[in-house]
């Protein structure tokens, strides 16, 4: 519906939804161009979710396809789980990156253009022999050519910048437009200049807001765009909000796990991309106690945090791809030692060093199998930015109540996605309790592997008199703790190890679904691929189909109810960015038929990839 | 700690575990074992406060004989656990057992780090020049050419030199001893205890099971007055049965002299363990049998900051600019906004 | 029956079988007695199999329970596929072997002690309060106490040896009686002490001579022993024979693949029990141009193997346990390099360091799903010491036809056990081919991606002109094998790769069973289980039952049939020495209710047990 | 091989494989590229007797550009897979490219034993101080408080000198250059490639994106000749924009003396590559900026047996002693029998 408000010279054109993609070279600022939309939309009070697409680690030279950057935003007045299947606006500063992304564009979708970038150069780098924007091919967009550069020269014109300094405020001028297209307030964006450059360096202030301005003016006043675009209110609960990427939230989670355990944080970790904003944040965090060792590599990551948590740290390592497989001998030691330990895995692409910018779920099996000898720990998995917030902190909570090491899935996807995020009152969470036993008075032994009813063993700090005490990988002989070779003693603890992290089914909740009880069809998913499965299917179910939903956060040991859960539907589908994985694990385990959707290219599911697979199921 | 003050006087046995001691009769980890022992309590820290952290090996079973907290980690980590203890618990006395095959070959890399990030814990190297646990192989310290399970027609690695390599890492302190000397083995584990700071001992030890002998040259009355030479801080190097023998710097190489013949003990090298530059000590690790006598003692004992003082006063040093952290303002810091 | 023989003063009673086990000190020379008695009874035409048990690594006091070593040999007129699951006959050298080891005596069975053993200190390390040669407790025995050590010093009195020499000569005592028992002749062993005595020093040569006759002589006058035992020639297949450890077997096996491919042989290795003896094995051989390389660690073990690989050699790596965890970020690499390798993996117990010197089974899930990504590589495991020969041939042909890793599975049951090895005609055996392609002419472009029909690509070695390329372990495009990102194409890669290893089943012959084609109950077994499996399904089949035995070599991908195959029987029973990992991959490939037999004791299974478990299942 | 006769002269141009340079623009990284190029047309080795395996960082990039074989292997793991390459081919020209973090942080312990055996490789660190590839954390050469991604109130590590480290493990070929340096590079790189045994070189490098000017006190022409002293085998040690300065020996340690008054340069130190001992590189290693000038040139060029001609020659001499080795002979060894 059409409405022209007044003072706004345009008609302004009322939408459900936007989705809007700026895209550039890497030098292009257009990461900032989307989180600074981002914010803006969140605060106007939309549902947002972002999706940040960066070149792969090697910078590639400037103008060439490789060095592409983009960052997409979906805002809209609805609750939204997804950045989009597809873009409504395409903002591309240069040809390489009009021609890596123009086919992620709707039909009818706006394109606007940096039309100086259009040059032989530019368009050589891109593949092009003829320039797109005069051969036709882009026809079935609504095109607008603006001359970027040229503008934001002018714009910026007596600001005292060089022109090297000029061209890096473009992305300004090209927020400032896309802010006129969606009416979005100029107001968060001038605040951000004020806060980030207004100190260091004035001119270059001035130059950004004047760049903002002239690109907002630029759509008001040219006769190029018909309207305007409004995305309302959305309604979400009520609360404090702000956004959050993944790696964040899993930052401040562990951050709010320690203070709720009491006990003090200690990271171990080796960079790797792309968990290694992990570290640099929590390494910003040193007033909260928090310890970051960057140790000389993935082993010696694992390793320290093994040392740290029996020294009674809430003890924690943060990895990806390889670095997780390095770990693996160690996360034996962890087993076999019965400590508390968070092992997070920011799943990338693979196998070997892959793709390691892009997103993936392939290491289930291995964080389940990965080790050598029957070696169970839990694993939980992460399924938006925000909840790995909420993850990290049960992961510690199942860590110390069973004594064992627990290993978080999330993944490059939701690792530098963002989503609202309602904030918590950190005065009212509940605290996870940690028991140490205490000193021991003289004569009576102290027995490390005497077990509680969850078969947990006591957590016996260094430093308590008494309570001496060694422990290591060679196996234990149960109660004592002396390393022991025995064969029944051998086959009693195996059991045992595996019935303690099976137990952890009794202290979770059981498993929901969203949708009918039972019916024709359940998708079961994990992980990342929440928003695309939980959208997917109420389409679905909105277009009459008899679907229900099950995401898993909990993936060993299963909820204890998803057996009988599972039978309840005809079909079992299970969507995941591997081969089958999860899919794998449910047929084994409860000899369901299931069936995959399985999908890896590095980049998130569709909402209309698993909508489609759904329909098929449900049609035949 | 009340625990510290109401501290009784401990012995050696109050050290022991209830474990029975399994190396093979006659190896050399035994007296290691004992002058352990024997020195733990004149340090005056409670055994709880003491944990000793190893690799795998024949010596990293030492935890296990030891009434303190322990880690017999995995093969070559030591280093890397004691690391995350010691930086999250600088209240703990933290020493880490090794062996030359667990230390220097798959864990060479992971103790390289710790010294040169001088963390203050008690390294000590068990060096037998053999892997003892898997029943014979060379390990990085034996002999070119030592024929063994794995080489039968001789090793051909050059062998790395302990001391160099911790020197070359710029360790605060670095010594050696010998199983079979226990008053000195009890002296450097001494010190090592008191150094604050890494320190790096490298302890010849006979596996007499695989490589017996192999420090008969150092052990044996007859010949190790003349292939040893005991370090002692501002004196001159001088060693032989009649203290006969010195040595000297030649332009930047040692020589061994007579002294007497016209060379007095003032021409003689001194040894400085306070050397701020590590060029002597370096010089030291470098003398090796047959062609030197083997120095044995403390080689090098400087100050440094220490690793675990830094995170913590890094701790210290942001709660001071920032505050002791809060959740609250954590999660509200940056662009927030309220949906009613 | 018992007969007379002429010459022979006491009645010989001639058995089907026999199973004898020595035990004492490690120092005592067990192994020694055990090998001796195993080629004898070999070079008398019985079929053998063997069972060396050591105490775990390290040393331990004399005299205690943790030093006791024992060797059990089973020699027989028939088939025999396992060392049999207890003894008739036990030689104990002190009374801590006695207390370990009499449990597995059989009621009535033959027991021979060094009575000289038994004082004070020796029964108290063992555990005794009282003397088990006077309490009573081995009244179901037939007890022999013999001086042993008394008279070995009388026996080698005057060979000018002091005492602690003299009493090494006690095992050759032993031996001696045993023989003696079981009618066999001294020859062997009186070659073995010329062989390895006579040179080096003629003194031990002549007392351990003495000695074994002594011991001899003992059965022969002495009133103890009523009866003598013989069991006679087996019918085994016509041919030259030896005995061979798994260890052994494997080394040869590789050495073998090396000559057969016309490719130099590599081994990239870090010692660790129980894989160690192939490194000891393989690098006794330079003369057949072998090289092994004892690395750093186990990760330069495996990376350096693919090193070698790259240059054209046939590149091993062999480990075991957390070695193998390891390995397998390098084992990503071979496969995204799609070069061939061997991982050997001798699998002991674990997690963790574990239990070093005992066998299990559970590193399968680990060998397909160990690594980061979707990292897929066929997987062999051998069924008993001399089949390691075979397989790792196999594997290696696997190897080079599909250019890719390949994971062979023992472990050290079969490593340190030995069996009666037909020896092969070197010559008759078919080469293994190996195509490097030639010099490239100027200008034609070399695709080093380029696929065969088996998706196999070329493997090019460095030296050879015009074919100069770069592999790594990001991914590649197929065909030119650049870098490349492509969301498409990383689609195909991994397809491509799953396919490829799919497709080694048509490369492999069809799965066959032992028994019947269908019926009640189908035994799957892998690995060293084969001869407890085997020899139960046989007696379970003897005994009337209706069941067959399909025992696998090829893991991953499974025999194209298999699945046909399950279908054919009521119930699927998988024994296993582990929690269940073979049966969770058939429940989940072909959803079948396959039930469990699982023992995780250090110990391989003994024939009863699954007898036991398989009339249970035929029963109800 | 045929080829090597019928070479065809090579330029640098031939050694440049099809693939775009993905560094960032300004990367120091180029211009060793560059050089390398340049160098290789000059050893007589074709393109296919070369080979470079790297590991993982912008650095270990470099097989991609070159027109040889390649490997970019993974991360740290590079020396140990030449090894194996080397080692069973020994008829390869065969090039390890890794980084600070690759070879010193991950990679230390590989580094450490390709140099103790003395393969024949020629290793290039390309040293900028930094983790490149993700995005700027600091790494085991990265200074003292060094501020960082990951050290956001600075580095409490020491860093470690690779040529310390190399030195340690008694390296027979240990140089130093800058990649704006691009003659004595090229020499640099030369001398590596001629040497026999290992070749360890450290390349200063510019990360101009997240280190930028890491070396500028090295490079920029005002300071630079204060700031880098030129090693010349045999010559005294001067440097200065006059060659007015020069090292001197006090003691054990180096001093920095004027000149004329007095001082003439036979007082100075001479520089020796093939000193036996490698106590004076390792004094020339410890030389740091601001203290000292930093050395560049080739600090030690000494020769010993190769690992590659060792481990060959074992299967020469086993087949002289054993014959070559027959399978049917090893079947049948030991004890056998017939069943007929
Ligand atoms: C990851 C791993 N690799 C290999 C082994 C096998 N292993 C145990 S100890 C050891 C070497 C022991 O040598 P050293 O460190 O010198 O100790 P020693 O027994 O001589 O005291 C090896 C290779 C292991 N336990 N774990
Ligand atoms: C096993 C593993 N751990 C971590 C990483 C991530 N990673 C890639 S390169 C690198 C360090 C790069 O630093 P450097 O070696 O100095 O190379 P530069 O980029 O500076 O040239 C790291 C940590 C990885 N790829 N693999
Ligand atoms: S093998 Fe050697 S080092 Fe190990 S316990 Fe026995 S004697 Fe000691
Ligand atoms: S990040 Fe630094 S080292 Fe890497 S390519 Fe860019 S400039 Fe070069
Ligand atoms: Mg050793
Ligand atoms: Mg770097």
């Amino acid at each position: 519906m059409v409405t022209t408000t007044p003072g706004a010279s345009k008609p302004i054109v009322d939408l459900e939804s936007a989705t809007v993609r700026f895209c550039g070279d890497s030098g292009d600022g257009m990461q900032l161009a989307g989180t600074q939309l981002t914010n803006t939309s969140a605060l106007a009070g939309n549902d947002v979710a972002t999706f940040p697409d960066f070149p792969a680690e090697i910078r590639a030279p400037r103008g060439t396809k490789a060095g592409v950057s983009g960052f997409q935003i979906h805002f809209a007045s609805k609750e939204i789980f997804t950045p989009g299947d597809s873009v409504e606006a395409l903002v591309a500063m240069n040809p390489a990156a009009l021609a890596t992304n123009v086919a992620d564009l709707v039909p009818g979708g706006i394109l606007v253009v940096n039309k100086d970038a259009f040059d032989e150069k530019g368009m050589k780098q891109a593949g092009y022999s003829a320039s797109p924007l005069e051969d036709g091919s882009l026809s079935a967009y609504q095109v607008f050519q603006v001359d970027m550069t040229r503008l934001t020269r002018l714009a910026v014109d007596g600001c005292g910048l060089g022109q090297k300094e000029s061209d890096r405020c473009r992305n300004f001028y090209a927020m400032g437009l896309v802010f006129w297209l969606y009416d979005r307030s100029l107001e968060p964006t001038l605040r951000y200049i004020d806060a980030k450059f207004a100190k260091k360096s004035p001119a270059v202030a001035e130059a950004n807001r004047k760049a903002l301005h002239a690109g907002y003016n630029y759509g008001e006043t040219t006769e190029a765009f018909a309207a305007q675009y409004r995305v309302h209110k959305a309604e979400l609960k009520p609360g404090l909000y702000r956004n959050l990427t993944g790696n964040e939230a899993t930052a401040y989670g562990l951050m709010t796990a320690a203070k709720r355990s009491g006990c003090e944080l200690f990271l171990g970790s080796y960079p790797i991309t792309p968990a290694s904003d992990i570290l640099h944040e929590l390494s910003k965090h040193k007033n909260f106690g928090v310890r970051t060792f960057q140790a000389e590599d993935e082993i010696a990551a694992v390793t320290s945090a093994i040392g740290a948590a029996f020294g009674g740290a809430l003890a924690v390592t943060t990895s990806s791809g390889p670095g997780i497989a390095l770990k693996q001998e160690a996360m034996g030691l962890a087993v076999m030692t019965e400590l508390p330990l968070l092992v997070i895995n920011v799943q990338r692409g693979g196998p070997s060093t892959g793709l390691p910018t892009k997103t993936e779920q392939a290491d289930l099996l291995q964080a389940l199998y990965g080790r050598n000898g029957e070696c169970p720990m839990p694993v939980v998995a992460a399924r938006s930015p925000a909840d790995c917030f909420d993850v990290v902190q049960e992961a510690w909570r199942i860590a110390v109540r069973f004594m064992t090491p627990v290993m978080v899935l999330t993944d490059g996807y939701l690792a530098n996605g963002t989503e609202p995020w309602r904030i918590p009152d950190a005065k009212s969470m509940p605290p996870i309790e940690v028991k140490h036993p205490g000193p021991a008075h003289n004569g009576d032994v102290f027995h490390p592997y005497e077990r509680n009813e969850r078969l947990a063993r006591p957590w016996a700090l260094p430093g308590t008199p008494g309570l001496m005490h060694r422990i290591g990988g060679l196996e234990k002989q149960d109660v004592t703790g002396n390393v022991n070779y025995e064969p029944d003693n051998h086959q009693h603890m195996i059991n045992t190890r595996a019935r303690k992290v099976a137990l952890v089914a009794d202290d979770v909740p059981e498993q929901e679904v969203d949708g009918p009880a039972n019916g024709k069809l359940l998708v079961v998913s994990w992980g990342g691929t929440y928003g695309a499965c939980a959208t997917a299917v109420r389409e679905a179910r909105a277009a009459g189909g008899s679907v229900a939903h099950c995401h898993l956060r909990y993936l060993n040991p299963f909820p204890r109810n998803l057996g009988e859960l599972l039978g309840r539907y005809e079909k079992v589908l299970v969507p995941e960015l591997n081969r089958g994985q999860l899919r794998m694990l449910l047929r084994a385990e409860y000899l369901v038929d299931a069936i995959g959707l399985n999908k890896i290219k590095g980049k998130p599911f569709t909402v209309a990839e698993v909508v489609e697979k759904i329909q098929g199921l449900l049609a035949d | 700690m009340a625990t510290d003050v109401s501290l009784p006087v401990l012995t050696a046995n109050d050290f022991a575990s209830d474990q029975d001691v399994r190396w093979c009769p006659g190896c050399g980890d035994y007296s290691i074992l004992a002058q352990m022992k024997k020195v733990l309590p004149t340090l005056g820290i409670p055994r709880e406060k003491t944990v000793f952290v190893s690799g795998i090996g024949c010596s990293s079973r030492f935890p296990y004989y030891m009434n303190t907290y322990g880690i017999h980690s995995i093969h070559g980590r030591a280093p890397a656990v004691a690391t995350g203890l010691k930086a999250s618990r600088p209240d703990l006395s933290v020493w880490v057992i090794t062996g030359d095959g667990d230390g220097l070959s798959i864990g060479g890399n992971h103790l390289m780090h710790c010294i040169r990030r001088n963390i203050d814990l008690n390294i000590v190297m068990f060096n037998n020049r053999i892997y003892g646990l898997t029943k014979g192989q060379y390990s990085p310290t034996s002999p070119f050419g030592k024929i063994t399970k794995s080489t039968p027609m001789g090793a051909i690695d050059y062998p790395l030199a302990p001391l160099c390599i911790a020197i070359g890492c710029e360790a605060t302190f670095v010594a050696r001893s010998i199983d079979t000397n226990i008053k000195h083995l009890g002296m450097v584990l001494k010190r090592a205890a008191e150094h604050r700071g890494v320190s790096f001992v490298e302890v010849y030890q006979n596996c007499n099971v695989f490589n017996d002998g192999a420090y008969d040259y150092a052990t044996n009355r007859d010949t190790k007055a003349d292939t040893t030479l005991e370090l002692e801080h501002g004196k001159p190097l001088i060693f032989g049965k009649n203290r006969e023998k010195g040595i000297r710097l030649n332009g930047m190489n040692p020589e061994i002299v007579e002294l007497g013949k016209g060379i007095s003990e003032d021409d003689l090298l001194f040894h400085d363990e306070k050397a701020p530059e590590p060029t002597l000590a370096y010089l030291l690790s470098r003398m090796r049998h047959p062609e030197f006598p083997e120095p044995i003692g403390v080689f090098r004992d400087v100050d440094r900051p220490k690793y675990d003082d830094l995170i913590n006063s890094q701790i210290v040093e942001a709660r001071k600019t920032k505050g002791e952290g809060e959740l609250q303002k954590l999660y509200t810091a940056g662009e927030t906004w309220t949906v009613s």
